[in-house]
């Protein structure tokens, strides 16, 4: 399928939610960019996951939610966080470690919350996040609100134990939750066919007669009606689903990996890379006539300056005091 | 005061929680329909319905950490593991999710959380299902640990728990839910983070908490009658915070120490009591602190192996013989 | 279905093997039955879990296997011990906690080993020695032998983590394990409906590709002969099975607990022992003139002096000397 | 001698091991195709192909019981873990399983397994990522834990590991795997419960383990140069079993004695070492042991903090001021 396929219905009439999307993810593939370069330069340290590839996920699936549903997502999260409403410039104070950072500069690059927004982490342990979005439904639930709860992960946390409890009890006490996994092929060095003895995410659904559904991931639309779909279900019915998006990560596993190497080909790479969801997008408003070049420039434009000013945000944002080592252990 | 169990002191406290702040509810295995395995929370599913005492399935990962899920966004959840043994599958939640996340978020989301159950040994339940573990968790900045000794203890303290903003491990001992001890009705707190002398004493210090404050008692009856030895019995009440004033205060009245718990010793508890105490009261010490633990290997199943596993009052009373060159 | 139906279908020709597992169930039948007089009596501590009721599912399973195969239990295993075995004097006497005990006393009802059959446990964290089956069906396939293994545990460990990582990497390894599933419909006073989304625990076998049965776990041929087929496709074909066994039990969860009470009502209880395994491998045998009613006696005579022996056994049998206190910790 | 990097120490100990014993073998995440997260298995596929090199889905409580059950029927598995932080995942095979399984079966079932990956604070991985849980599986019965500081303790080390017939906790250190040493070419073991001295001295004992070594030495080389103070450093090596017969030896000699690790403060490997010394030193101490810790809060992403909450040579020769009466 090297020729990408045309988008989820297009329709020319909500055009402004479009440009909206393609904004959406120009801010992160962007702000992704210039974190690998900071990375480069040692002005940020640690592990950091970019998610350049993967922006149709984050982006077609929050658009799909209320500001006051919550999301749960993993140590890939820098996109999510942005998008759940932090700001970039806050989100990359994180990355440097700094005080305007969103968890004060003491979480990193896996550790970003904006409570305000309902962001709820940046979670660093494989598949550990899913019962705690599953105990936000479960709130939700217990009072009696009706908040959805959407939960990011990697496919490679499907094979562990908590996935599993979570999904089963998901499902029996009918948690307003999506699950939505972002099956990018890989763990790391390892291929889901080499780590599960069923290669489609969406079927493990089965084990707890859960709804499930699988997506184009790089397809921002499509993730965009799937969630809305899932996110219906929770909101209405109270019931999870188990949301597979196809997706691809176009840099190694962190920043510390190589791109590819014993595990995947050049050329794989170079092949997923024409399904770019960016311009998948962009194509299509422009053959759709939704949107012109120009206004595609000023946009980048637009774009390039709010990731600059992030980074001059987070370059002036001071280093946390060395009191700060001792706060935040307890709550009084 | 009415007098009345560990057990339903432990209820009582539950109950008059869940009273007073909707956000409190139960979960865990058997908490409900089945009344609780040690029948802690019987009566709560009648009088507080499904809504808010919760059946699980064997999944203690799992309702763990929808138990701090739920306390992200603001509920107080009350997490029982059936007995602590099970919550090995659970510390992962317990120290990853709950003790770090108020930190890792840069102070925006704290974890009022009670983790809560049975620890320690019981009787003949062999390898798997004997063991105290509370160094583990006070090793851990983030979590608070309690393990009260009698009634009034439990119930004040598992009050405080609920209301205590940081997730606390909240270790019942096993052993001692049949134990009764007086019991105000209504509403009162036991401070977390503050020991209590249960015997005052001159010649030697006991530090003990949950079942070995009764080895202790009975040694110091045994001590103060046998040998005319008056020890001083401090019951820790809270392992972490630890409260090292009153410790140190005892010592350096009596300069002499036994410390006696129910964990292994490498590592345990009484370690940590040890260092405390050298550091605080080097000069006081007329001799080194000695400790009493469960012997250093897995709980045998049988009954007279199992026995001599177990600090009791006749190795509390020999260790106090040492430390005070009585031998 | 208060008439028992009728068995898997019996074959005149194989009376001595009928026979066979006849006496077995009645032997760890009255094992249990006297089993719990001692444990009332005091002589037994601890925990201790009753099988009576599901005897034909261990020696059904127990039946289909060879001497040099690998069993794995929980800790509801005294009748495993017994027919993969070990001397019921043996199991007695670690009952008892005695020197003779087949765990030296150390491990009681809940741990019985014995190594020279095979019989690995013993296990008493639910879910927990699934993967311990699967790392000894491992070491066959790593040795090139062609041992199979039988991992018995109990319906509620099919929502704990542990029996998800190991289904997956039983499959994918195609690991020579059959998991066996005793559903006596209830994890202590919790029904399997009440935490589990799905009801039938076959159907877990869905995630992970691997081949799956249900079976009437109270017909001790129907257990023989589906356990036979799963331990041909491992001895075989290297792969792993599900196999669910429908059974109940007649006591309490442990000796501890009430027989019935706020969880299932005495009138299932009643209901369920019309289909006891014993009466219907019996009443069949009697009905086909396989077996007559003086054999039977002479059978319940001989079963009954073997566990009088048993219980002989264990009551003579030494406590352990105060120094294995600290034996068996570490290996020199 | 050749000088080979820790990392790669314990690649030959993995591949001689490999040669020596067809039981032995490699599982863990990443362990294969990736040539180890940390490289430490870089080669081993290739030369033993994917039947005794495994990689596993993320499981990490799946594959540590898939390992001890291996173990159970007579293989040398060697389990690695990516880091010792997913390992909390897994601690219920580790203690419940492998610890106990010799003394429950009677004596009939040893578990010769190796659990091994890196530990302690790497740089800037924040709370999650950032722990040194030694003091845990210290605490335990049935498990011995190793944790060597230099390449030539590595290789040496971890083959008497795998060698060893009991469940081995050996904790790697992931700031250490760059480290470069002498280490002879082919066989040696470094027996397991022998601590080591790395630095004769007078004035003080400095006892530390793992990535301390180091900081511990830089301290004794600026104590030597900056205030004429002599250190002895004693590298523990293995943390259970404990030597304490040369640590007691060594603070006999010195009378003073300053403990480093990595590991939080409360019941941590320190405290057990300074229960030994009081008990059987105690009158060779001219002042209280002191210890230096990471700082008791989760781990921090920012840079400084983090430096500042490990244990550092500044912080070390403040503690020996301090126990030498020099301030
Ligand atoms: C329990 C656990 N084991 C191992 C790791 C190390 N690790 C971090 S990310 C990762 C791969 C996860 O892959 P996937 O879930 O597919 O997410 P992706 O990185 O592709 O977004 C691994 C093995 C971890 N963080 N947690
Ligand atoms: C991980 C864990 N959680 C809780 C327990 C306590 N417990 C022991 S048996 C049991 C019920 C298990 O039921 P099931 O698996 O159906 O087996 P059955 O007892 O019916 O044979 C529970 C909850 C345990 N042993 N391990
Ligand atoms: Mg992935
Ligand atoms: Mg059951």
């Amino acid at each position: 399928m090297s020729q990408p396929a045309r988008l989820h219905h297009v329709e020319p009439g909500r055009a402004e939610f479009y440009h909206r999307l393609l904004r959406q993810m120009l801010l992160v593939r962007r702000f992704e960019e210039r974190a690998g370069e900071a990375y480069a330069q040692g002005q940020i340290g640690g592990f950091c996951h970019l998610y350049i590839g993967q922006e149709a996920v984050a982006v077609g699936a929050l658009n799909a939610i209320r500001p006051d549903d919550y999301v749960f997502a993993s140590y890939r999260e820098h996109a999510h966080a942005i998008i759940a409403g932090t700001a970039p410039g806050a989100v990359m104070a994180e990355l440097f470690g700094r005080e305007g950072g969103c968890s004060g500069g003491k979480g990193g690059s896996m550790h970003l919350f904006n409570v305000e927004h309902n962001f709820l982490g940046g979670h660093g342990i494989v598949g550990a996040h899913l019962p705690l979005a599953a105990g936000a439904a479960f709130a939700s639930r217990y009072r009696g609100t009706d908040q959805v709860v959407l939960c990011f992960f990697g496919e490679a946390a499907v094979n562990i134990g908590a996935f599993h409890e979570t999904l089963n009890m998901a499902a029996l006490w009918e948690l307003p939750v999506v699950f939505l996994c972002e099956n990018n092929r890989y763990g790391m060095g390892t291929a889901l066919e080499r780590a599960a003895a069923v290669w489609d995410v969406y079927r493990r659904a089965c084990s707890y007669d859960m709804a499930e559904e699988t997506v184009d991931g790089m397809d921002v639309l499509a993730v965009y009606e799937a969630t809305r779909g899932a996110v219906t279900r929770a909101r209405q019915e109270h019931l999870p689903t188990l949301l597979e998006a196809r997706t691809y990560r176009y840099m190694g596993h962190s920043m510390a990996d190589p791109i590819h190497g014993h595990y995947r080909t050049k050329e794989e790479l170079e092949e997923q890379k024409l399904q770019d969801p960016i311009q998948r997008l962009l194509r299509q408003l422009l053959d759709d006539e939704l949107m012109t070049d120009a206004a595609i420039e000023r946009m980048r434009g637009e774009v390039e300056q709010e990731v600059e000013e992030a980074l001059r945000f987070a370059d002036e944002s001071p280093e946390p005091p060395p009191e700060a080592l001792y706060t935040d252990v307890y709550r009084d | 005061m009415p007098v009345v169990t560990y057990r339903d002191a432990l209820n009582q406290a539950l109950r008059e929680e869940m009273d007073r702040d909707p956000n409190v509810f139960l979960m865990g295995e058997e908490v409900g329909v089945y009344q609780g395995a040690y029948k802690v929370s019987r009566g709560l599913l009648e009088a507080f319905n499904e809504r808010r005492v919760i059946d699980t399935p064997i999944a203690e990962l799992g309702f763990a950490g929808i138990g701090v899920g739920a306390a992200m966004v603001g509920l107080r959840p009350v997490i029982e593991f059936m007995t602590w043994n099970f919550a090995l599958l659970a510390v992962d939640q317990v120290v990853n999710s709950a003790a770090k996340m108020l930190y890792m978020s840069g102070g925006q989301i704290p974890i009022p959380i009670v983790f809560r159950g049975p620890g320690g040994a019981a009787l003949q339940l062999a390898a798997q299902h004997s063991q105290a573990l509370e160094s583990w968790y006070a090793h851990v900045p983030g979590l608070k640990v309690v393990a009260p000794a009698t009634p009034y203890d439990a119930k004040g303290l598992l009050k405080a728990a609920i209301r205590d903003d940081n997730p606390v491990v909240f270790l019942e001992g096993e052993m001692l839910y049949n134990a009764k001890g007086e019991v105000p009705d209504g509403d009162y707190t036991v401070p977390i983070g503050v020991a209590d002398v249960k015997r005052e004493g001159s010649d030697v210090t006991l530090i003990c908490h949950s079942k070995t404050v009764t080895v202790a008692e009975r040694a110091a009856e045994r001590l103060a009658a046998e040998l005319d030895v008056s020890a001083e019995v401090v019951d820790l009440r809270s392992i972490r915070p630890l409260d090292t004033e009153t410790i140190v205060t005892s010592v350096q009245k009596t300069n002499r120490c036994v410390v006696v718990e129910e964990g292994w010793p490498f590592c345990g508890v009484g370690a940590q009591v040890v260092d405390e105490l050298q550091r605080r009261a080097f000069d006081s010490l007329d001799a080194p602190v000695l400790r009493v633990t469960s012997a250093d290997v897995p709980m045998p199943y049988n009954k007279k192996l199992e026995r001599a596993a177990k600090p009791n009052p006749d190795r509390v009373i020999a260790a106090v013989k040492q430390v005070a060159y009585l031998d």
